[in-house]
């Protein structure tokens, strides 16, 4: 799939737009995402993250660039493929494992699971597993920010295969014409659950060759480039912020691992993987950081590092309890409990 | 004092929810500058303004879930879904995201918001205009559902809900905007979850709920008057929290329960509470619960059709009278 | 609204590819509508037209046009405003009137309404009063045409308010997909209720600059000369039956009348109405007849046959009983009864 | 006779129906090629083609809206909504279309379909993903409602819901997908609107669906066991059209009421069906009818908390044993 546009002269970029304190923060949060969801898999086949989980291998620069473009009270909006965008507001990765391991010291004590990680104080207000239905509700919490002249922006992330039901559309046309500062996201990693996207879907670009339904720019991006993928972040932020309303973005990616658990992923073409395992977002930026002068050793503390958090949080959620039986029943309602009754 | 309508009741509740805190504010289709295809919400714009006051494209996805996204980050939104049959067109908001947010986040997230919506039959639009639809939100867990009976209940129940920290689906009932009722002056505000005993009996306890209310209180007047059955009728008004405190109590006064519902016939309110009260006050029971409901079948359009299949007076004050003479 | 395009020449065709018989049916089916909408009105003013109605005075060509190119078996899938096109395919306004008016003479015998007029036997599938949602069902009888082989199209006919609703976007998508024999027409009156359509919608044209998402052709045509809506319905007939998918049209027209029943239409701009009363329907299509050599003399027979047909139906609806309340349990499951239980 | 999942049932159960009407057709998200995301229709594409089993894109409304279309004009479409907690983003089909359609139209319009969908908890997947949704369709006037319980029931019940005539909505329990029971060989049709006495008995009644069934019997066989009492276990199968005279028959043979429901507590098919027995068969309950249900809460994700929610069998003995013994 070619790119069609590469709106901030991203993928080759050579200028120094970025720097190097940031680039070194979008690697450490790829690696991040990278060890700690391949972790996740390993707990999953030790029988240790129960219910589902869905990984965001191979799409790690997506998450990192977008999040690293965001200031502080920026919100994110996900989907059950959250835990990449959750790590990548800064949200520890004990309490996401701890959350997949469905123990007391998850994220949400076990109550919501690996398909609704949410860390409010980070800006991650919620992961969202019924197809497309966080579109519109990030359109109001951009709607609330525009109301009260906040200066925040909400992103919204989602999969090629969201764009065919009709919430998206739904969200798009009120996000434009209400002018909201909302950034949609759209993650194309070529297939929906097991079905290529292609199939089930009238144009070649499912979010780029929509944008104009809704009057919005066509932008579709190099998604494995942490830096075009940041640089196109930025400015649509400045655009929503600066009250011009929302924007679409389209991040061609590709996810390394199976839909979901434990799915094999037959149904690939032979060569796939292989050929956008070449294009490996991590790779494609360490070389980006040895170009910009940054040495390995510095990389390879990075992955010391990362390795050494991952490691740890391993353990404290494999010693973590799991949650009481007392938390069944609370927060149902806000005054904490459940009752319907008097 | 001031006699208003059930729809002025609600623009009057509206407003006065809004004038108190900045953060209320309002969207839904044609409710701004037409002011609402019930008339419930004229002047609202004209009072609150363009940017509190906000007519939406026809995507009730996308009212809901901006509603919640709104709710969920400091604003306290009303919704408007035209008619409530309509709910299903947006029906994952309702059912798996406004209620579920703040579970799933182990109270992380909260959702405090009002979705109005016309409900109920009476206008002769037919069986996808007329539906009652409580029971589509009853049976939902971490929602609050009302539905007044009465202009003063409007305007109370509604500051109720928009000051409830929860999702709180509110039904009007199309059949009852035109009616008249006394209402205070100044503010009002009422309490969810309690019933109001609207008739005391001693004979039989008779619950209802919007439009069924006055139906249910002229039955009673024709049992007492014509058959010497003494009837205590109660408005349920709050399904979620229920007010089973006032309905147990009732019962084990009476001794006989019968309810009175629109929506069709199977898993009803009326279901629900039968099947507490004969859980739980069984032996309080002197004979069978009755269901008085519309029968099981989608609406028909026709006037003379549709005055068929509702509960009426004559039905109640029939269906009574039969059951407690044996 | 200008014309954006105007696919077969249609507006000011001096071509005789229509000929004088269809030109006489269309001028006829436009009559008959007006007629008996002006008709309906009048009897709701005295209560004997119940419930609601949505009259389509000043839309007739678009109903006009897209029946007089169907041929038999073609299938209409109609809204609430659907009187007009019901009556195009060949219903009998005394059926029609007498659904209205709560009839046991009418299509449905009082239990559908005005809203969800019916006549199978002349492909009238239904009319659909929830916005939107009768075009996936459109999708899947075209789906059994192309299932079974069999030739005939589906036509499915909504407001441009509807192309707001998600399950307008899905129903584009699932059948360009599929490219399937429907063709979707989207009757742009300018408003939704009594909202006009550009205040709640991101393009200029609601249908027309959405198609592309779906892959399709921009088509928008004046939905106010019955020539070019026939011209249009019969190519885009010929390619659903040619198995080359779907269609999306855009009708521009005008609704004289409010929205439903008593609706005044005071939100619209002075002298918008008066300005479209110049471009009506059938002063435009009585001349296209003068100017094609038919004579004053057939015109105003048909105007008399009609206001004839209208008359006799109201009285015969007038003296017709109410239906009988043993229908009021028919027919809610295939037995012919209702039971839910033995 | 050979011993198959439940899972494999419903492979077999559509193969059955495709083989024998070529107007069976099939669609759903993932269900051709790569044969459902529970692997429950692996091999039908193969079988029967892409003309007959079709992937669909994300769009639920557009596979129930397409299904309809191809149902009224002739076809008998089985639809696949991968979760049934996905109702709620095309329920506008499920409680406004497929069930009124034909009433309003007086009979003209048919729409003989299935709805196939994955049902009930158990998997660990949160709230969104685990729900028992029976009410929401058995409330909807017009649709007809089952739930096997078994591999058998599937198959049979499967063939009886795509050779009926109406809107059928078949709720596959995923918990049950790998369990295994008896099947007869050839081809097996069953009858909707028949529950079964899967376990005799003379001291109470206790109705269950699906999942809940052999949770049902394992409690039954310790109550009778440890305690002395001995159950009736009923599996209701087929909410619409329901059996009343088989359990009102038990009912009236043991005097005494339970069910046991997945879904949450408020307004449920037991709620239903206790308040049918409440009305008819008052006189024949020797004490209380009781519901043991899932609590009215969103339900948990996390495996240690999700099975402390559903109906147990120790929890069934309990609730049963408590009220009988008083
Ligand atoms: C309304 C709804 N339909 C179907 C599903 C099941 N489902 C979960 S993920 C998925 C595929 C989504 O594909 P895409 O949007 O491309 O996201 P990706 O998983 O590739 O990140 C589907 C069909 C769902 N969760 N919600
Ligand atoms: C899902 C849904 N939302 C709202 C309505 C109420 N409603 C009925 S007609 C209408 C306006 C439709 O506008 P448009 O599609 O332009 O059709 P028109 O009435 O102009 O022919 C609305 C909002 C509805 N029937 N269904
Ligand atoms: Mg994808
Ligand atoms: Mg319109």
């Amino acid at each position: 799939m070619a790119l069609q546009s590469d709106r901030a002269n991203g993928g080759s970029g050579l200028n120094d737009d970025i720097g190097e304190a940031k680039r070194l923060e979008l690697y450490r949060t790829q690696v991040t995402i990278r060890e700690a969801e391949q972790r996740a898999y390993d707990l999953f086949l030790q029988n240790l993250v129960k219910g589902t989980s869905h990984l965001s291998l191979g799409q790690e620069a997506v998450a990192a660039g977008f999040a690293g473009a965001m200031q502080k009270g920026d919100l994110s909006f996900c989907t059950y493929r959250g835990h990449a965008h959750t790590l990548a507001r800064g949200v520890s990765v004990e309490k996401v494992l701890g959350e997949l391991m469905q123990r007391d010291n998850g994220l949400m004590r076990g109550k919501g699971g690996s398909m609704h990680l949410t860390s409010a104080d980070h800006g991650v207000m919620g992961s969202y597993a019924i197809i497309g239905a966080h579109l519109p509700i990030a359109c109001g919490a951009a709607w609330r920010a525009q109301y009260k002249g906040q200066k925040d922006v909400s992103v919204c992330f989602f999969g090629d295969g969201t764009t065919n039901i009709g919430a998206f559309h739904e969200a798009l046309n009120f996000a434009a014409v209400w002018k909201l500062p909302v950034v949609f996201v759209c993650e194309n990693n070529l297939y929906m659950e097991y079905t290529p996207i292609g199939d089930v879907t009238a144009v070649h670009n499912p979010a780029g060759d929509r944008a104009g339904s809704y009057g919005l720019e066509k932008i579709v991006i190099d998604g494995n480039d942490a830096d075009a993928v940041y640089r196109t972040a930025r400015a649509a932020y400045d655009k929503a912020r600066a009250g011009r309303g929302p924007s679409l973005v389209e991040c061609l990616t590709y996810r390394h691992s199976g839909h979901s658990r434990a799915d094999p992923a037959k149904y690939r073409p032979e060569g796939e993987l292989e050929r956008w395992k070449e294009r490996d977002p991590i790779k494609i930026y360490r070389e980006r950081l040895l170009q910009f002068g940054i040495g390995e050793k510095v990389i390879e503390a990075i992955d010391a590092e990362v390795r050494n958090v991952v490691d740890t949080a391993t353990e404290t959620c494999k010693a973590a309890p799991m949650p009481p039986m007392d938390i069944l029943t609370t927060d149902v309602y806000a005054d904490g409990g459940w009752a319907w009754r008097n | 004092m001031v006699e208003i309508t059930y729809r002025d009741a609600v623009i009057r509740g509206i407003a006065q929810e809004m004038q108190r805190d900045e953060d209320v504010v309002f969207l839904g289709e044609d409710v701004a500058k037409a002011g609402g295809v019930f008339k419930a919400t004229v002047g609202l714009y004209e009072q609150f303004g363009p940017l509190r006051v906000r007519d939406t494209p026809i995507s009730e996805q996308a009212i809901l879930g901006a509603a919640m996204g709104a709710a969920m980050t400091g604003l306290k939104p009303i919704a408007e879904i035209m008619f409530s049959d309509f709910f299903a067109v947006c029906f994952d908001y309702i059912a798996n995201e406004f209620p579920k947010s703040r579970y799933m986040s182990n109270g992380q997230l909260k959702c405090p918001l009002v979705v109005r919506t016309g409900n109920g039959a009476g206008s002769r639009f037919g069986a996808q205009h007329s539906q009652s639809v409580e029971n589509w939100c009853m049976m939902i867990p971490g929602l609050k559902v009302v539905a007044p009976s009465n202009p003063r209940d409007v305007i109370g129940l509604l500051a109720a809900a928009v000051r409830d920290p929860d999702p709180v689906i509110f039904l009007e009932h199309k059949s009852l905007y035109a009616t008249k009722g006394e209402v205070p002056d100044g503010e009002i505000v009422d309490t969810l979850g309690s019933a109001k005993i609207v008739r005391p009996g001693r004979d039989a306890t008779i619950l209802a709920l919007a439009l069924m209310v006055p139906r249910a209180v002229e039955a009673a007047d024709k049992l007492k008057a014509e058959h010497g059955i003494d009837c205590e009728v109660i408005d349920v008004r709050s399904l979620v929290p229920l007010d089973t405190r006032t309905i147990l109590g009732s019962v084990s006064k009476t001794h006989r329960l019968f309810t009175v519902e629109e929506n069709p016939r199977l898993c009803g309110w009326g279901a629900e509470i039968v099947s507490i009260v004969a859980d739980e006050a069984f032996y309080d029971l002197d004979g069978p619960p009755v269901r008085i409901t519309t029968p099981h079948i989608p609406l028909p359009a026709a006037d003379i059709l549709e005055d068929a299949v509702l509960p009426t007076p004559a039905r109640i004050v029939d269906r009574v009278k039969t059951t407690l003479n044996g």
